[in-house]
Parts: structure tokens; C-alpha cells; sequence
């Protein structure tokens, strides 16, 4: 069951840059980078160091009252940048909640970003002008989203993809095979990004299989492809093949890209109550964001001007994520009735009326009786 | 003698699998009929009627796509769909793998492309490993995107009992949707009905179960080709003036028989056909309380939590002054569906529902 | 430059998975803390008496496992397994995999076998993945085999809003089970009865739905070590004669301030806990209905399809000549659960439960 | 992804006697059936000859409408007696409805086998006694069932085993999949014993998977055995196989029956709507109750005597199930209250109590009004 198209078992690691930097070739892979320029190189390395300063500030304004929750991507930067880059603003992405990276790629704002996690609104985006669906807190529901919507897209004659991205956790649910089993049978054009980053809260990835993920889709009869999460360079590359194959008709790709939860699973998490303190350690000898210095570094390209610049934009993101946040206005009381439906509910509407009513006590009384 | 001395070297022949992927149409083994014309008022049964208000919501919108278990050459078990993959081609009548999270899921995916799809769920208990999509997707979906999302997926789920089947079956899961904010429901009772209402469920821009009385699909009566009332509106089937009886679905018909019977003893009974079960039509139901001043609710689903305590709830809230006894609610017991043999004392008859009548006239107890 | 050019050969290095397989004990990072004993009145956290609980019932019968993710090593995310796995080890402390519907199901499986199995559901908004497996089996098995399999499993479900969540956190899905015959439902609203009711929950023979209020787990109160009052029975917690006030769960707390803040107006209201959700301890109510007259009930989930619908009805039908006003509902809207900086214009509070009871009295529209 | 256990891909079948009688030498699994007699494989044959009767009586019986539907394993009798009489006593079988063989190799009455499908009760008789579950009509929920029974047989330190039957269509439910990532994680001792009959209902295995169905065990860390259904020696020894491996600590195994619905799949179904007549034409050939004729008379052992003897066995049953078919007395009418709950129940016993006093009153007033 070895990837005939990608020319190595899957057990296997697709890697294009070793953890101390160094460019690994591969036949296979290689010629899909064959565009990628140093300043595209430089892209990908400065949007890796904007979105952890932006992680950074959000679990700062946690800690500060600002917001009630954040799930920070520490570590999987790569993952996210290398795949979401890949990307056309045509395909659509359907995630779960800690892809604050993609939407970054996106071109969410960064107000947009922070708006679920101040509660302010249960999404904040508009889906549609970003290509990026309303995340999706249900773990793995998101898989059958995507490969609905690929359906459409191939249907209506496009040669658009639809990439889910969810976590090494997700795989155990039911939805995630399902999704698995429809991609396979109508050959949708749709790319399962797995990011296996070892953890599902305080579970390990042992815990949900005993084979690697990317084996979970062969069985389905779909190609996968097996890659270093913390290399930015292999995961564009292989998701590059995958939206190949799935534009050019051939199907759904599982990607497993192998990376690392380098901080909790959200604030409000304690990682210290189950994880060994040594298995971080080794991990933090992979950061992808240290791989891409390195990589620039023996290039020539990590310059200390470029390193001036890059702080640049992560300190200027991080105080526009700063101020989007704290500027965020309260959402009014009756906004709380809208958009349950599209169209008029005479029971909705009543109960809107009423508590509009009540409400209206409190200005006029001063109070309750 | 062992087995193993048996051996005989030959080669081993492997079996074939049956091909037959998703979205390739597979040869129809029988030539399909030509589909229902329309056009004119016409006798149907009710599935031929669902039929086809499916096939000229096809016909209008190139947006709406069937997804289903075995609704493709089959045509769906009670052959709802019956010939539609002969006239629209398999990506438009799509039969899924076995699997209805992923029918409901696909679905979701498919909306948010701007499509219009139409589930099958094959019957009413089959529709539960779908309900985490059903509740925390599509109900949900146009709130939580602020209204950006729109959601115009119609789940059609033949319901209720009165068939004989086997276990899960013969439910009555109504009230799981009717309590899930964010979701229309209809239930119809006749053909005439069932063709409008599919019709204006598939249109509305909301997300819309649509109930099935499997126990009155070849039940016939005429239809015309018209969209006939709004959805959310109550139909008054049999006017009265000493007790409103609140029907939908399959006992509509035993309603109204019911309410022959009273007559026939001198009590007039009002009966009103939901038709749509969120929201209900509470303007229709309170002018006729306010008259009748006596409220009897039917349905087949057990009482407790059922829709009648919510209905009984608010027309006592709406009418208290008008009320002269208590709502009553003749229903299906708290029990699980239970074997055929035993499904007759589950379900309310007509002498149930009578005696529900006699209830709220004060006349028993 | 393009990148192909950097290439420096180097070998790849694969990168390791973690290992951790089920039903192996990992090792604690952390010592675990010598377990609370509960043999005299002790003050407790509701987390904690539950735990407790857990823990006496686990001391009690080899037959309960618990099951449910990170309920392990990091002793559930409200922390109430903590210290479990260490005191009675990976096989009756399961961390699984993170799938509802198998947690359910593999339930089932070991009910068979004659375990009683305890699961945890994370939060209220993931019970519906799991939603067929409870009601198409755990609800229904006893009497598909007239009653030669029992399933006593217990369904833990931290539920309700109030504590600033992300969607699907914070939600009260207890009418979807009180809706399913063959469950039993209660819901906790003190340490004490959390303590109690988890006992008795896991002793019965009958599946129970156990759900227990988030933003309460905090509030500290007198534990005895004692199962008090039968699962079934309701609890009047405040005495009154003006108007009766149903509610369970968190609102308990505020039912009873209200009934306070009403007692300075003049008005004396009989507040009942209701504790069991399915059965309703109905005889508690009415006794409590025939002496005021007044009722008004409150609960967090969506109004339309609620339990206190359903328990307006019973009265009304029970108590018709005792009511002096129509059952008051006080409940949240019939929305999805809204975004945390809109929950306070959802769930009910003090203020409106004293709307609530001023409408019962006639005191406003 | 071999197995190597067995050692054969799996791609392949496990074929023991040819569609023409021929023993097929196996080096893997020739020795699990040594202790096979000629008695032991007359037994088999003869299994399978009653099976087939049953089921042709009970399908007359539907039609002549003492039975309210019936789901027919024709085609089937190799998969599921090969399968059940490779089982013990204490182990537990979890199946959906159409393993009547299965119920037939446990030991359940004849009259107990019907008893659902008369509409008499929901499930016909006491799971304890046989060791087979009430059957479970929602697609691979038992799935999960069989797994939790395992992992509790596992707690208990028993080398009893749970083994699931379900078809080619329920891979593609959720649970089946979940069922898989429970097992294998917990390395419960639990056999999935899929019957791939080629359709459920209308719809080709082709539409629910495009892999071999027993790849998709492989890709959850669970072996596989594709084994060929209608072969009853190698059905018989691959769960011999996939028991011991479960008895001896050695967790899960997948097994494909690779088989065919020669009828239709209820009663109430038409398949020449969907199905070519040719395909089942193909099929014929390969009956499972023709192979082992052919294998017996090939041994010299398909007596006259025998023929007469087995169907004198089969007429025998049909004939019990018939008399135990139309002896079954209707329910009393209050039994529908009874065991909806295992402790009483207010709400209910109202309902009862009240429902109770609603029927007298027929008997005394001789009826409504
Ligand atoms: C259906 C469901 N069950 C449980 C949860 C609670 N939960 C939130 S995140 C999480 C772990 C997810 O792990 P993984 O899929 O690996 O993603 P990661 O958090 O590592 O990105 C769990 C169990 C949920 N959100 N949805
Ligand atoms: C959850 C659920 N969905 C749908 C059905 C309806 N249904 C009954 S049998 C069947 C086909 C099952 O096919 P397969 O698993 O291959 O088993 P077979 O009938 O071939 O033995 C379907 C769709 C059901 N019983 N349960
Ligand atoms: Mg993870
Ligand atoms: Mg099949």
C-alpha cells in the first residue's frame, strides 16, 4: 500500500528540511518547489513568526481579562502556513478552532480572529470572502463539510478544493470516517489536512490509534501522504500534490502532517498534569519556525535586516490584534433573536417582542417591581 | 479421515467485488416509467404526490440534489424518488454509502456551496446517528455565521407506526426537532399536502424537517399543481364549535373520522391540522380554543414531552380564561415503539381519541 | 534561488509517535493526592462531591468502570476523576478515545457483561454524537429483550451556561432525554444530592442521565455520607404558600434568591428542586399547585419543546380547579445557545424569575 | 500491510475448497482444521442444508402472511455457520437480523427465531442462555456493543471472545469505524466477522468502499482475513484464527466474508430493480451448499443415506418452525408496559394504570359512548 504517486511508503516521512536546517532532497517532492522563490521562502518564514506573535498577544490578553479563552497553535506554525499557502482563494476550508494560522493566510482580520474568543459572536468572518467556513467546535464534524462542499465544487464543473483541517484526536470520531467513505466513493475533490500534533487535550495520539493516521485513509482506499508538520517547505509540498490530484481528478488525499502541541490545549489547560516535561524538550529541537531560520540562515538570507523587519510586522500585528480586541464593542441585548432563521418565525418573533418589552421595563421602572 | 487429507491442488479463484461507485450512474435494470406530468389537477397517492413536488422543484432549481440511501434505481424503499435518476442523472439523485451523519454532513458541506439538498433519511429511527449534525450544524449554522450561512437543506423522514414493522421502524421523533431552536418542521397528511409543502420546504431558505406518514403514502386524492397555504400556516379540516381537536401526520385521518363519530352523538368537533409543527400556527389554534373553550391534542409520539404539553402549554397560557377543562392529550405511551402485535394499544384510534374528546367535554374521567 | 537549489543531503529523520496505549496506565507527572474520605459531614465543592461519590460507589461494587475523555491522568476537565485512576487504576478509570457514540456504545457492550458503566460526557454540546447509541439502545435494550438485559448505565453531563463558554459548551439538552421512555433523568443542584444522587444513579438498574450543573461546581456545601432522599422525589427547598417555583439544576441557586427577594415584597414562594427530570415527581408538585394556586416554572434550555411545557400540562390536567393563573415559564429563548457576552439576555435570572412570579400573580402581562 | 500472522496479502481470499469441490492446500491455515472430522464437516453440511430450509420456510411462511417480513440469508449458510461453529459457549455474539444461521449454531429454538418477525416481541429469547444479543436493526451499533462485551470479558480475565456480524454497507457507519479505534486501542479480544454480501439493499459495496473491506481494519492497527464466504472450512478457519488470536491476549482481527445475497434482502424487497440477473447467474456457481456437496461426494461421503437423512433433519425443522410459528399466542395487551424499566416508574405506571381502566370500560360498557 505504498503511495505509487509520491514514490515512498507512508510509514515513511516526507521531509524537505532536517531540524538543523538542512535541505533533504526528494525526487518526488522537490519538483513541486520548483517555483518557490527565496522571497516566497521569506513569506513563509515571516508569516510563521507573525502568527506566533499573534498567538503570543491572544494568550497575553487571555491572561489579562481580554479574552475568555484562547487555543494557542504553538508549534504548528509550519503546518498551518505551508499547507493554508498552498492554497487558491477559489478552495474553501473548513477547520476546527485552532487554525488561527490558516485564517491569518486567509486574510481573516485579526479583530475577526479574536471575536469568537471575547465572545462577542459565535464566528467572525464572513465565509465567504475568505473561503473559510465558520469553525466548527464539534470535533471532526467539519470533515463531512468539506467533502460535501467538494462535491458541489465538482458538480458545478470547478476545479476548486475543499481542505478540512482537523487534529490527530478527531480521527476517533465516527464523522471523520464517514467523511472518508463519501470523499472515496465519489472521488471529491477534497484534501484531509490531519494535523497529528501528538495531543488531544491530555490524551496521546497511542491512545486514538495504534497505526499511523495516514494509514486510516489507505484502508478508505485514499492516497495519503505522511510529512513532517514542523517543515514548512515539505507540508507546501505536499499539499501542493494533493490539490493537484484533487483538481486534476483524482480524488480526496489524507495528509498526516506529524507535528507538536508545544503549549496547552487552551489557556485554560494545565499541560503539566499529563505530559512528560522531557517529550517538549525534544520537541523544541524541531520548531519549525528555528528549521526556517536555519534553512534562510545557511542560504544567506537570514539577515539581521530581515530579522529587524519581521519583528516589525509580528509587533505591529500583534498591537492591531490588541487594539481590534480591546475596541471590540458589546453586542446589544436583541441582537441575541437574530438569524436563528433566514426568514420570519412568528414564536421567535413573539418571544423577541416580549423580552424587547421587558427590557423596556427597566429603562422606564428603573427596575424589577 | 481430517479435512486437511482432502487436498486436491487447484488454483484459487478470487471472488470479484462488485463495482458500482458513487456518482457513476448504474445501468436502470428495468426501463424507468415516464415521470408524473403535473400540470393540471390530478389523483396521486401521497408518495407519488411527494414525487412530484421533487421532481418540479428539480425542474426549477438546478441547486437541488437528493441524497440518500438507495433512492437511486430503487427509488427509496416506499419509492418516493421513484424514476428521478432516470430523468436527472445521478449527481442530482445521489444514493450515498450507509452512513446518515455523513448524508446530513454532505449535505451541510453542500449548502454552504450554495446548493439546495434534499435528505432522505430511510425511516424515523434511522435518522438518530445523524442528529449531532442535524442539532449542532444545520439548526445552527445560520446563527453561528451571523447570518452569512444560509441553511436550505430539507431532511424528509417517513414517520409513525400503524405498518407492522420491526423495532425503530415506526417512531414519532418529532419533538427532538420541534425543541432544537433553529429548525422548521412539517408533518403532512394528505397529497395535495405533501406536494406543496415539499415543495416550500425545499425553497425556504431555513432548514426544514419534513414528516412522512408512512401509513398514508398510498393513500390518493387529488392534487393541483399549486403551492397551496404557506407552511407555517394551520389548516382547519373540520369546522366544530364545542371542542378543537389538534391533529398532524398520519391521524389527521382518524381525527376527522373521530369527529364524524361525534357528530353522530350531537358534539361538534373542530379539527385542525398543524401541518407545521415549529412553529406552530398558535393564531388558528387560539381563535378556535377561544370559541370551543375545549382543547384535545393527538399524536403518536409518547406523551411525555411530546409536542401536545408544549401546545397544551401555551394555548393555557394564551387562553386560560377560555379554557373550560384542561387540555387533553390522547398519545403514545412512555414506552420504546413496541412489537406489531402490541402497536394497535400504543397508538391513539378513533375510540382514543373519543374518549379524549368525552375528557374534555367533562363526560368521563 | 529557487528552493530546489539549497538542497544539502542529509538523512531524513522520522519523527517519533507518542505511545500511550488504552488501557495501559501511563504514569502520573504529578503525585496524586490522597483521595477526599468521606465518612463524616465534610464540606465539599460539588465536583468534589461528586467525586466522592464516584469513588465510594467504586469501593462499593468491582462492577463500576468510568469512561470518558481525559478523565484520566488529568481527571476529567472540571476535575471530577481527579485522583480516581490512581486510587483504582487504568481499568476502571478509562481515558478513551475521543468518540461519543463509542463511549456509549462500548458502554452497552459492557453492560452485557454485567458492568455498570459510568461514562463522562465532556461537555453538554457533545452528548449528540452519542445521541442514537442512547436512545436507539441504552433507552430501549430492557424492554427489546423484555427485560433480560439491563442497562444500569450511568451518563454524566456537565451542563447549563452561565461560565462564559464557546459554543456548544454551555448548553441544557435534558428535554431530548426526558422526551426518550426507558431514561431516567436527573439533575443536581447541591453538593449533598450530587453526592447522593450519584450513588443512587449508578445503583440503579435503570440508565440514568446524571447532569450536572457547570457553574456550580465550585459552590461549597455540607456533605454527610448519606444517599438522602430517593433519586425520584423532588425537594421543596424553600417553603411558600403564594406561588409555587419549579427549577433544578443551577438555577436552584437563584430560584431560591428570588424567592427571597420576593418574601421582602410580601409574596411567600414554595421553591422545589425537582431532581429527577423523568420521572417529574408529580405528587410533590401538586400538593405544593393545590395550595397556591400559582406555578411558575424555570430552566435554562429553550422554551418551545422544554420540560416545563411538559410540566405545565400535567398540572394544568392534575390541578385545573386549583390554578388561578396559567403556568408561568421562565426560561431561555428559543435560540442556539448565544455567544458569552449575550448569555445574560438568555438565561434566566433573578430578575426575571421575579417577572415570572409577578405574572403568576396577576401583577403584570 | 500483509498479515503476516497468516501470511498471505490480503488482498487475497482465503480459499479453501474450490466453487467445483476442490481442497486448496493452505500452509497458514490447514492446520487450525486438523481436528476436523468427516463427521465434523457432515455436521457442517448438514447446518447448512436446515439453515436453508428454515429460511425457505419462513419466507413461504411470510408470504402466506404468518410472518410480517423476513430477511433471507440465502447464499449466506457457509459465512455464518462456518463462523458460529467455530465459537465456545461463553463467548458473545452481537449480530444485526440476518444471521439466522448464527442463532441457528447457538442454539436458539426455532419458534424464538421467528418471533420477532411475527411481530410477537421485539427480540425472541434470552441472550445469557445462547450467547448471541437481542440483534440490532440500527446499522453496526452492535459494533460497539461486541467491543465493550470484549473489553469486560478482557477486565474479568476470561479468554471468552465477543464476535460481531454485520454487513458490507455498515462499514460505512460511524460506529463500525469507532468500534475499530476502541478495539484496537484497548486490544479488546473481539472478532468483526463482516459478511460482504456484495449489496445492502440496493446499493453495490463498490458505492460504500473502493478498497478491499478489510483493508480498512488495517489502517486502524487491526490484521485482517479476506476469506471466502462461501467457503465453510476456510470461514471455519479463519475464525478459528482471529479466536485465538483474541483468547490469547492478542486483540482484535477483522475478518471479510466475501459472500452473496442470492435473495432479496427482506421480504418486502424486489431486487430485480437494481440488480443484473446475470450477476446472480455468477454467483450460483459459486453456492456454498453445492461446494460442500462436492467436496463430500469427492471424499465418497454424499451418500444417498446422507441426502435422505439431511433433508429428513431440515423437513423436520421446517416443520417445527412452522407449528412454533402459528402456536405463538398474541400478547396480552398491558405486556406493552411491561420492562420499559427495570424499577418502578410513576409516569408509566399511571399510563398502565390508566389505559387499564380505558379497556374495562369496553368490557363493561361494550365499548365508547
Ligand atoms: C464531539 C466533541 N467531543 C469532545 C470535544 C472536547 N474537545 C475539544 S478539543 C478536544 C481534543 C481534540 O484533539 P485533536 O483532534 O487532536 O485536536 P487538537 O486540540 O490537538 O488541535 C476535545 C476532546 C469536542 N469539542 N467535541
Ligand atoms: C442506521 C440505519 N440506517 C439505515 C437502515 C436501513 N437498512 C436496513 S438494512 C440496510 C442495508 C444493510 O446492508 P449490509 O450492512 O450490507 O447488510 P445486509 O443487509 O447485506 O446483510 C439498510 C440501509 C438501518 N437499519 N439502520
Ligand atoms: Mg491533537
Ligand atoms: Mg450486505
Amino acid at each position: 500500500m505504498s503511495d505509487s504517486f509520491t514514490g515512498y511508503t507512508p510509514a515513511n516521512l516526507l521531509q524537505l528540511v532536517s531540524p538543523d536546517g538542512a535541505r533533504v532532497a526528494s525526487d518526488t517532492a522537490d519538483p513541486w518547489l520548483e517555483d518557490v522563490s527565496a522571497a516566497d521562502l521569506v513569506g513563509l518564514y515571516q508569516d510563521m513568526v507573525v502568527v506566533r506573535r499573534i498567538d503570543t498577544e491572544a494568550t497575553a490578553l487571555q491572561r489579562q481579562g481580554e479574552l475568555g479563552l484562547w487555543p494557542p497553535l504553538l508549534g504548528q506554525e509550519a503546518a498551518q502556513v505551508g499547507s493554508a499557502r498552498a492554497l487558491r482563494p477559489d478552495d474553501f476550508v473548513f477547520t476546527s478552532y485552532r487554525e488561527n494560522a490558516v485564517a491569518w493566510c486567509r486574510g481573516v482580520s485579526l479583530t475577526d480572529i479574536v471575536r469568537v474568543w471575547r465572545g462577542n459572536a459565535q464566528s467572525g468572518w464572513d465565509p465567504y470572502s475568505v473561503g473559510m467556513a465558520a469553525p466548527a467546535i464539534i470535533i471532526g464534524a467539519q470533515t463531512l463539510h468539506a467533502t460535501g462542499w467538494a462535491l458541489g465544487a465538482k458538480f458545478d464543473g470547478t476545479d476548486s478544493v475543499a481542505v478540512a483541517y482537523f487534529g490527530d484526536g478527531a480521527t476517533s470520531e465516527g464523522d471523520v470516517s464517514e467523511a472518508l467513505v463519501f470523499a472515496a466513493s465519489f472521488q471529491a475533490p477534497v484534501v484531509f489536512f490531519c494535523q497529528n500534533n501528538q495531543w488531544a487535550i491530555s490524551e496521546p495520539v497511542g491512545l486514538q490509534s495504534r497505526a499511523n493516521l495516514v494509514d486510516r485513509a489507505l484502508g478508505f482506499g485514499i492516497p495519503g501522504i505522511r510529512v513532517d508538520g514542523n517543515d514548512v517547505l515539505a507540508v507546501l509540498a505536499a499539499t501542493r500534490i494533493a490539490l493537484d490530484r484533487a483538481r486534476t481528478g483524482g480524488g480526496p488525499t489524507f495528509i498526516e502532517a506529524v507535528t507538536y502541541r508545544m503549549g496547552p490545549h487552551t489557556t485554560a489547560d494545565d499541560p503539566t498534569r499529563y505530559r512528560p516535561a522531557a517529550e517538549l524538550e525534544e520537541w523544541k529541537a524541531k520548531d519549525p519556525i528555528l528549521r526556517v531560520e536555519r534553512l534562510l540562515d545557511w542560504g544567506g538570507l537570514l539577515t539581521a535586516e530581515l530579522v529587524a523587519q519581521t519583528t516589525g510586522l509580528a509587533d505591529a500585528a500583534a498591537a492591531e490584534l490588541r487594539a481590534g480586541c480591546i475596541g471590540l464593542a458589546d453586542p446589544e441585548p436583541l441582537t441575541v433573536f437574530d438569524h436563528v432563521f433566514a426568514t420570519p418565525n412568528a414564536t421567535l418573533d413573539r418571544q423577541r417582542t416580549e423580552y424587547a418589552h421587558y427590557l423596556a421595563s427597566f429603562e422606564t421602572t428603573g427596575g424589577n417591581a | 479421515m481430517t479435512m486437511t487429507a482432502m487436498t486436491r491442488p487447484t488454483a484459487s479463484a478470487p471472488l470479484g467485488q462488485t463495482t458500482g461507485a458513487g456518482g457513476d450512474a448504474r445501468e436502470p435494470v428495468a426501463a424507468p416509467r415516464t415521470p408524473e406530468p403535473l400540470e393540471t389537477t390530478t389523483t396521486l397517492t401521497m408518495a407519488k404526490a411527494i414525487n412530484a413536488g421533487l421532481r418540479q422543484a428539480m425542474l426549477d432549481d438546478p441547486k437541488v440534489v437528493l441524497l440518500g440511501e438507495d433512492i437511486g434505481l430503487l427509488g427509496g424503499v416506499f419509492r418516493v424518488t421513484q424514476d428521478l435518476l432516470a430523468e436527472f442523472g445521478a449527481r442530482r439523485v445521489i444514493d450515498t454509502p450507509l452512513a446518515e451523519s455523513a448524508i446530513i454532513g454532505t449535505a451541510v458541506g453542500l449548502a454552504y456551496r450554495g446548493y439546495r439538498p434534499v435528505c432522505e433519511i430511510q425511516f424515523d429511527g434511522f435518522i438518530f446517528p445523524g442528529f449531532d449534525q442535524i442539532v449542532s450544524q444545520v439548526a445552527k449554522l445560520h446563527y453561528r455565521s451571523q447570518g452569512r450561512v444560509s441553511m436550505p437543506i430539507t431532511i424528509r423522514v417517513p414517520f409513525g407506526g400503524g405498518i407492522g414493522a420491526a423495532e425503530h421502524h415506526s417512531e414519532s421523533p418529532e419533538a427532538y426537532f420541534t425543541h432544537t431552536s433553529g429548525l422548521r418542521v412539517v408533518a403532512v397528511s394528505n397529497p395535495q399536502d405533501a406536494y406543496g409543502l415539499i415543495r416550500q420546504a425545499i425553497a425556504s431558505d431555513d432548514p426544514v424537517l419534513y414528516f412522512e406518514p408512512k401509513r398514508r403514502y398510498h393513500v390518493k386524492g387529488e392534487v393541483s399543481p399549486e403551492l397551496g397555504q404557506p407552511m407555517e400556516r394551520a389548516a382547519i379540516v373540520a369546522a366544530g364549535t364545542d371542542v378543537t381537536l389538534l391533529c398532524y401526520g398520519a391521524l389527521v385521518t382518524t381525527a376527522r373520522d373521530a369527529a364524524l363519530a361525534a357528530s353522530d352523538e350531537g358534539v361538534s368537533v373542530e379539527v385542525i391540522d398543524l401541518r407545521s409543527l415549529s412553529p406552530v400556527d398558535y393564531e388558528t389554534i387560539e381563535a378556535s380554543v377561544r370559541k370551543t373553550g375545549r382543547l384535545v391534542i393527538t399524536h403518536e409520539a409518547a406523551r411525555s414531552g411530546g409536542l401536545g404539553g408544549e401546545i397544551a402549554a401555551v394555548i393555557t397560557e394564551r387562553c386560560f380564561d377560555y379554557l373550560e377543562a384542561a387540555p387533553v392529550r390522547v398519545t403514545g405511551f412512555d414506552i420504546p415503539y413496541p412489537a406489531a402485535k402490541l402497536e394497535s394499544h400504543h397508538l391513539p384510534d378513533l375510540d382514543r381519541i373519543l374518549d379524549g374528546v368525552d375528557r374534555a367535554l367533562g363526560r368521563r374521567r
